[in-house]
């Protein structure tokens, strides 16, 4: 028998296995032509082309309710990138204080960090959100509070407006701009802070230099918030840099930047939540350096501070960012409970909105599902590469 | 036990002791919680002493040289090392750290610098060496321990015995005036013992002062000027090494002896 | 060297108790909490905002009202004060736990399994206990389904001989061979389901002990929990398959394990419930409804079971060549091997890593309330909250809702330690 | 689940009946959990006309957006929920609606304090919707014809749409009339907000089955004009256990109760099942001044709704 | 390396070698990838042999003996176990894994099952002994080994000689006619290698065809009929140990005992 040879025992059952996989597939995919069939539906992605008909309230790029459903679509794209990145600066702020505070030797700050990532990581993100969304529409005033002579709200400072749709920022504008239009101007800006970074990696260098040529290390802070701050703010002040104060209009504030409830809800709670998620990474990426360590390194007569940087800060990282990077993943995944708060990400428009009105189910959660798969793949060779770069050599 | 340092010849015209005092401990005593684990230490090492620390597990050796660095604080008692007294004062104790090398049992280098860069970490940080003197006088280290062909490999990819070499380079590279070893030998392979002993003899041979806690009686025929013994973190006996062994003058030490010789 | 260096010493020096600045309060204050100029005022600004946060607290939950039927009576009560309406939980308390359409007269049923649960997962959760206990643990899930869906008790107890049937047909024919155990346990199965099935009178729902319900009505906290624990145990042997697929040397089995596990990771939970909820039912064959409660169960297992899958491919990985080789060489075969020698001590170093996907796993089922089913989230955001006499009171229902939930995650993460420790003391 | 619904509804005992998760009036459980409003009267004349039962329902709360997959899954036999009958959900989502019970429109409600009297007001407000409806288009293309700019809300239920227009993070809230009647009604103090007079669009509101069952379509058809016929003949609640006893002297009301004619046979029912229709649910014009009328909270007129005899649009074709 | 085997008196006469051929290499190869690790090799072993396979690390000594109960696969040539040829066939593959014991350098006991079980775990699924049976055969081979009293503990509270120990014991249970050792001793503390060399030279006197992988000099004078010498990947010379040791003829050989007797 085949199965009873070495060679052919495994291709009998890849076979066999090929056969009942033929065979699922054949049954599910007959199933789902006869379904079709018997609805009068068929597959098909012409929809993507045709007018989408409704408005979305946070939108990247140009979007009316003339604009395609694969417009919309890109419009959630963009929107889950943008909640997810801000989401991953922010959870990786909170999850690294909250990481090094448990470890610190304050008791209370310890206790009062082990608190925050207990109560945050057993508590479903949903309903996270749910409840900072809550506190954004039931807690914070509605702009018509801010109306009228006895107007229970006010501005904070005059510059930034609490509302219950969101939160209004004063935005920056420029009067006399050297190009015409505002992108321009703007990219001169980032033109000028990517150069700033690029003059502060030399000044570090030139530092590094000096400090192999002396073997005293120049302080260079002073140095990099001048080459930080001093290019950037005269630019724009050349080019008439101007606050325009968002104030309340007709029904809404107008003016200034407006960031949406339902973004900060979700962005908040992701961060908060996710942040406890990292912050036991962290915290379990410091513990995996041995005391050996830190007691060889303060032996040799390095400072507290040296020892973090230059001894179990390098090591920890190696040990803390893979478990990072699939938190980040996690929160490109988690931004889909945007449909819970009305945020418009990819899930609300294409997976929602689109789906309902198309009635193209399952055009519609495919590409969903293509797209998170995507990201997913990308993650995943980030971290890889990255694992391979910082393997510790071994025998 | 291994045995092996004994085979080579040293010359013990060269080890000279000075009658400078290099460390002062007086009426020193440590507490963990309420644990009493060094009681009433008091010893004076003079330049270019080279004393060997012997005793039971959990007798207190490694305590006792790891408050020497303040790697461990004391809470009772004086402890004056190369003239400057340990206290909480930061400045002191950074000052002393720099002047004390300690090896580790477990060699604790950082494995994600190379040997070289684990060398001049200290020297360019802590010192401010230049670099290309502090990779020079790492180069020196790393031939007197003989392994300077490995200075660009990472620590995983050398043997225990290698690794612990470049531990002890890595200490004198920062000149120490004072050496510790903490049971250096302890984590090794027996081929590999010889290997880090002889590095040891050697610098006795150059006169460095050295405390080493060991177990090696070998080791501490060969070199050492005086063996302390101690017991539930008492110093119960001290002496020369001849008369340490072969003439115990207590209880306790005869016990321990007779355990550490007997197989 | 002189021999004054000789040095005995004659007495003990008794041990004496630390300086009080070594030990006690004091020292313990002044280590933790003021050591550093920073550290202070850390410790101040993090006693001022437990402060704050228990001054706002307190009040609200010490004037709880417990005893109104709606918001505005429970506004009148307050007169103004700050507290907590409290009474939305006592008087929605049954959908709250339940739904809104579970029969009241019935509620004792889930209780009931809920009770049994304690028993039926105790002999999983502490090895101490006595094996046989297990025997409870197989009967369990036919149980409780009768229980909470009640209905012919036939049905079950068909499914359960099925079963048992199968595990017979192995035990007999596996000492044969393993494939032969293992096809005849499910022709074994599938023949007592069919004729069982059959034999079943049609009308036997009708007249049974329990009234049927339909999993439609199932909802509140303990639809999570149900689809908790269902997943969870539902997903361990897919799991547990995949893991023993993505480590097979057989290219195809080894690539369908990996694209599974890694497709499912890839794409949130939510996505998946979207095809349960709009694209699972194309697929199957027309005329079979099947309910969605099914469908998301099925969703959810295979999501958990693909995390569950990847827990366990570390167990396997943890342990050493040198077991497998051992097995190999004593003539046991690879089904042999799995069972008697590798899976065991995988499973065991597995288990802290399942608990943790558990827990995830049980928290994400509130993602249901987003197809709308109404799990306790749902229940909250829907019936509740829309009724006229309870619009408005968020924080007593959502705090409701997060404590409950931390109560039981927090409970099975506790446990989870405990075991990750004991099995570290445990791996001699 | 596709030929063959009524028989499957038969053999099952029961009918899936898809409704709102929750509109006062319409479909919404009470307080002891049984499902009461108008569609659920056309759901309950259906299961009394086929199972003989009119508590023989198993009410399936849909939003806007599940609605439709799980009609054309199968997971329900039919959709009765305020559904607007379009072209597209006609001839694309392949749906066949069997008739008009509610003639709607597309209305706004706004808070009484902004002020606000005609939408065309409404210029940068932040309006709640409700998705995958057709407000959320009619909406979209109400302020781009008349030039002004708004903020949508997307938002899956009533409920929550109410929480939101409540707690004042939306300005406006859109969806069909009736519906803004329904939950004016359920608010505290109802008389603090207004229904502006603006309808921008025709709803025609009715139940809905899958395409390519034509026996079902018929016996939903007839179950729900049977209503219309009744208020249509005079045939009550009250009045019917008379009539269908003693039958009437009009022909119609005999066909239609089974006493002439074999109407029943025709649908695949038997000769009873308008007398229990009738009696289960009342006519038309009972069930809507129950559930919506004068009788109910919400209060609406009958309006459009009203027999084309009194110049509304509600006509049953004839029980022949 | 320790010598202690050779203090056991052993009676030679007991141990006999019979015509019948149990193991028949010919012409084997095999490669690891590109790597070609054995190369030729031509061996016949007959019943009752006691076979010591020694040479430098890496030269395939471990490969070899793996190959005879097929936890490698060979890619050229044939073997003959014990009558039946290692085909690719898996019958065959289970006949010669239950005629052939092999005991492993790390000793892989099952650490989740108490030493009976470990034991008794392969008689019972595969040679299907009833479970009295299987642990009376057991208790014998414990006996042997002179641990019974261990049975009922586990492998982890066990020391490393017991463990090797119960290895060879659980490899009894099967009956094996021929037993693999892959230096069963080199994992163990000195004291420790003295308890399984007894256990092994009492298999051998009992007239058990081995196969050892070991450096211990000692028991390959002892019990061997032959000293098989292996250097990368071929078999360099073979002889009767005192001859091996005596006079080595390769070169490579006599570099290779004046290294491992050396020190
Ligand atoms: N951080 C600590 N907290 C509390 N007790 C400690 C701590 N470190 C060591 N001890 C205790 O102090 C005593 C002395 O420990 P120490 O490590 O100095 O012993 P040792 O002589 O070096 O022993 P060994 O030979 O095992 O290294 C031991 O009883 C030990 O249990
Ligand atoms: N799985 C493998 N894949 C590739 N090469 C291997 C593999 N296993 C062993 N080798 C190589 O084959 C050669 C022979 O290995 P083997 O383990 O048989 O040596 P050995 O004589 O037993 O050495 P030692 O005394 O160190 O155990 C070595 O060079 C080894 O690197
Ligand atoms: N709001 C609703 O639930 C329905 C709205 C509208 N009548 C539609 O069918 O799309
Ligand atoms: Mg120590
Ligand atoms: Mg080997």
């Amino acid at each position: 028998m085949l199965i009873y040879d070495t060679r052919y025992r495994s291709l009998t059952f890849q076979v066999i296995a090929a056969l009942v996989l033929a065979l699922s597939f054949w049954f599910l995919g007959n199933n789902l032509i006869q379904n079709l069939r018997a609805a009068g539906l068929n597959i098909s992605y012409s929809f993507l082309g045709e007018t989408s008909g409704y408005d979305i309230n946070q939108v990247l790029i140009d979007y009316d309710s003339r604009s395609t459903h694969l417009r919309a679509a890109i419009v959630g794209i963009l929107n889950t990138l943008l909640v997810a990145f801000f989401a991953c600066i922010t959870a990786t702020i909170f999850g690294v204080i909250a990481g090094v505070l448990r470890l610190s030797n304050n008791w209370l700050v310890a206790k009062v960090m082990s608190v925050y990532v207990e109560i945050f990581r057993n508590i479903p993100v949903l309903i996270w959100i749910i409840i900072i969304f809550t506190i954004m529409t039931a807690v914070l005033p509605g702009p018509r509070a801010f109306r009228g002579d006895n107007a229970t709200a006010s501005m904070v400072l005059d510059l930034f407006a609490f509302t219950n749709r969101g939160i209004y920022i004063p935005s920056p504008h420029f009067e006399s701009g050297l190009f015409d239009s505002a992108v321009q101007n703007w990219l001169l800006v980032i033109a000028f802070l990517v150069g700033s970074f690029f003059a502060t990696r030399r000044v570090s260098a030139w530092a590094t230099a000096k400090q192999e040529a002396t073997g005293v290390r120049p302080s260079t802070f002073w140095i990099n918030l001048a080459i930080w701050f001093v290019p950037v703010i005269l630019l724009m002040l050349i080019m008439g840099l101007s606050w325009e104060v968002p104030a309340l209009k007709g029904f809404n504030f107008a003016g200034g930047i407006k960031v949406g409830g339902p973004l900060i809800a979700l962005w908040f709670a992701l961060s908060i939540y996710t942040g406890a998620f990292i912050a036991e990474n962290v915290r379990a990426g410091i513990q995996a350096i041995s005391k050996g360590q830190t007691e060889a390194a303060s032996a040799l007569g390095l400072r507290p501070s040296r020892v973090m940087n230059l001894v179990v800060l390098p090591q920890a990282l190696r040990v803390i960012i893979p478990p990072l990077i699939s938190q980040y993943l996690n929160i490109t995944k988690n931004s889909s409970l945007a449909i819970a708060v009305g945020y418009a990400d990819i899930t609300a428009t294409l997976g929602g909105i689109t789906l309902n009105q198309t009635g193209r189910a399952i055009e519609c959660v495919l590409l969903l599902m293509l797209f998170y798969l995507t990201i997913s793949l990308l993650i995943s060779v980030v971290m890889n590469t990255y694992n391979n770069a910082v393997k510790l050599k071994e025998r | 036990m291994s045995e092996l340092a004994i085979e080579r010849e040293i010359d013990r015209s060269k080890m000279q002791v000075s009658d400078e005092v290099a460390i002062q401990i007086s009426g020193m005593n440590k507490w963990y919680g309420t644990f009493h684990v060094l009681r009433d230490i008091d010893l004076t090492v003079n330049r270019g002493e080279r004393i060997v620390i012997a005793g039971p597990s959990g007798s207190g050796k490694s305590t006792l040289i790891r408050c020497l660095n303040a790697l461990e604080e004391h809470q009772q008692g004086q402890i004056i090392v190369d003239g400057t007294e340990l206290t909480s004062d930061l400045k002191n104790i950074d000052k002393i750290r720099s002047e004390v090398g300690m090896c580790f049992q477990h060699f604790n280098l950082f494995p994600h610098l190379t040997i070289l860069e684990n060398c001049t970490l200290a020297p360019i940080w802590v010192r401010k060496t230049p670099k290309k003197e502090a990779i020079e006088r790492a180069m020196h280290f790393l031939e007197k321990v003989k392994i300077p062909d490995q200075a660009n490999k990472y620590p995983g990819q050398l043997s225990g015995g290698q690794q612990q070499r470049v531990a002890i380079a890595r200490s004198l590279c920062m000149k120490p005036r004072i050496m510790l070893f903490d049971e250096p030998t302890s984590a090794l392979d027996p081929e590999m013992i010889k290997e880090v002993l002889d590095t040891m003899i050697e610098l006795a041979e150059e006169g460095m002062t050295m405390l080493c806690v060991t177990h090696e009686m070998g080791f501490a025929r060969q070199v050492a000027n005086r063996v302390i013994f101690m017991d539930a973190g008492q110093i119960v006996e001290q002496n020369e090494p001849e008369e340490f062994f072969n003439n115990p003058k207590s209880e306790r030490t005869k016990l321990f002896l007779s355990q550490i010789l007997g197989h | 060297m002189s021999t004054e260096l000789a040095f005995v010493r004659t007495e003990q020096i008794p041990p004496s108790p630390p300086p009080s600045s070594a030990i006690g309060p004091k020292k313990w204050i002044k280590d933790n909490l003021f050591s550093s100029i920073p550290n202070t005022i850390l410790t101040i600004v993090t006693i001022w905002l437990i402060y704050t946060v228990l001054m706002v607290v307190v009040p609200w939950m010490a004037n709880g009202v417990w005893n109104t039927s709606s918001l505005t009576e429970c506004r009148e009560v307050l007169q103004g004060k700050t507290g907590a309406c409290f009474s939305v939980l006592s008087e929605r308390w049954n959908q709250i736990l339940y739904g809104f359409k579970y029969p009241v007269d019935s509620y004792w049923r889930p209780n009931t399994a809920l009770i049994l649960l304690a028993f039926a997962a105790a002999p999983v959760m502490f090895f101490d206990l006595p094996r046989k206990m297990l025997i409870f643990t197989a009967i369990y899930p036919f149980l409780a389904y009768w229980l909470i869906w009640g209905g012919t008790i036939l049905g079950p107890l068909v499914a359960l001989l099925g079963f048992v049937a199968g595990g017979f047909a192995f035990m007999r024919l596996s000492f044969k061979s393993f494939a032969a155990g293992f096809f005849g346990a499910i022709i074994a199965a599938f023949a007592v389901w069919i004729i069982g099935g059959g034999l079943i009178p049609e009308t036997a729902s009708e007249n049974s002990l329990l009234a049927a319900v339909p999993s439609r009505d199932l909802g509140g906290f303990m639809l999570n929990l149900m689809l908790g624990v269902t997943c969870v145990s539902l997903s361990l042997p897919l799991g547990i398959a995949l893991a023993l697929g993505r480590q097979s040397n057989m290219p195809l089995i080894k690539g369908i394990s990996v694209v599974f596990i890694e497709f499912v990771r890839g794409v949130p939970l939510i996505t998946l419930l979207f095809v349960a909820s709009v694209m699972l039912a194309y697929f199957f064959p027309p005329d079979s409804t099947v309910d969605l409660f099914l469908r998301v169960v099925i969703m959810i297992t295979m999501f958990s079971a693909a995390y569950i899958a990847e827990v366990i491919r570390g167990g396997l990985a943890a342990l050493p060549k040198g077991q497998y080789e051992a097995a190999d060489s004593l003539g046991l075969d690879y089904p042999q091997a799995m069972r008697l020698i590798i899976l065991p001590q995988a499973l065991k170093i597995s288990i802290p890593g399942i608990v943790n996907v558990a827990v995830g796993l049980f928290k994400d089922t509130t993602l249901v309330s987003v197809i709308s089913m109404f799990d306790l989230v749902g229940m909250i955001r829907g019936p509740i909250l829309a009724s006229t006499e309870w619009n408005g009171v968020y924080w007593e229902l959502l705090g409701f809702a997060a404590f409950l939930f931390f109560v039981v995650c927090y409970g099975i993460s506790q446990y989870s330690q405990w075991l990750e420790r004991r099995l570290a003391t445990d791996h001699r | 689940a596709t030929a063959g619904t009524l028989d499957d509804v038969k053999a099952r005992g029961k009918l899936n009946c898809g409704v709102t998760t929750g509109v006062v009036g319409f479909s919404a459980p009470n307080a002891e959990g049984v499902w009461e409003g108008f569609d659920v009267d056309v759901c309950r004349a259906v299961a009394a006309a086929v199972l003989g039962d009119s508590t023989a329902v198993e009410f399936v709360p849909t939003t806007p957006k599940t609605r439709f997959t799980a009609l054309s899954a199968g997971e329900i036999d039919m959709l009765s929920r305020v559904t607007t009958w379009t072209l597209s959900r006609d001839a694309d989502l392949k749906f066949t609606f069997v008739g008009v019970n509610y003639y709607d429109g597309q209305g706004f409600m706004v808070p009484q304090e902004l002020g606000v009297s005609s939408a065309k007001e409404l210029d940068g407000a932040t309006v709640c919707i409700q998705t995958g409806t057709t407000t959320e288009l009619n909406l979209a293309d109400f302020f781009r014809s008349n030039n002004i700019s708004y903020e949508p809300v997307p938002i899956e239920t009533v409920a929550e749409a109410q929480q939101q227009y409540i707690a004042g993070s939306c300005d406006v809230f859109t969806t069909d009339a009736s519906q803004l009647a329904s939950t004016r009604a359920t608010f505290e103090n109802p008389s603090d907000h207004v229904i502006l007079g603006d309808i921008i669009s025709k709803e025609p509101l009715g139940p809905t089955v899958r395409h390519g069952d034509d026996e079902w379509a018929d016996v939903v058809r007839w179950s729900y004009n049977a209503l219309v016929a009744a208020e249509e003949l005079g045939v009550t609640s009250a009045n019917i256990g008379t009539l269908a006893e003693s039958g009437s002297d009009n022909p119609e009301i005999n066909r239609l109760l089974g006493k002439e004619g074999s109407m029943g046979e025709m649908l695949g029912l038997d000769a009873d099942w308008a007398v229990r229709i009738i009696s289960a649910v009342g006519n038309y014009g009972e069930s809507f001044e129950r559930n919506l009328g004068s009788q109910s909270a919400i209060g609406l007129a009958r309006g459009l709704n009203a027999l084309w005899t009194e110049g509304g649009l509600q006509y049953s074709p004839p029980v022949r």
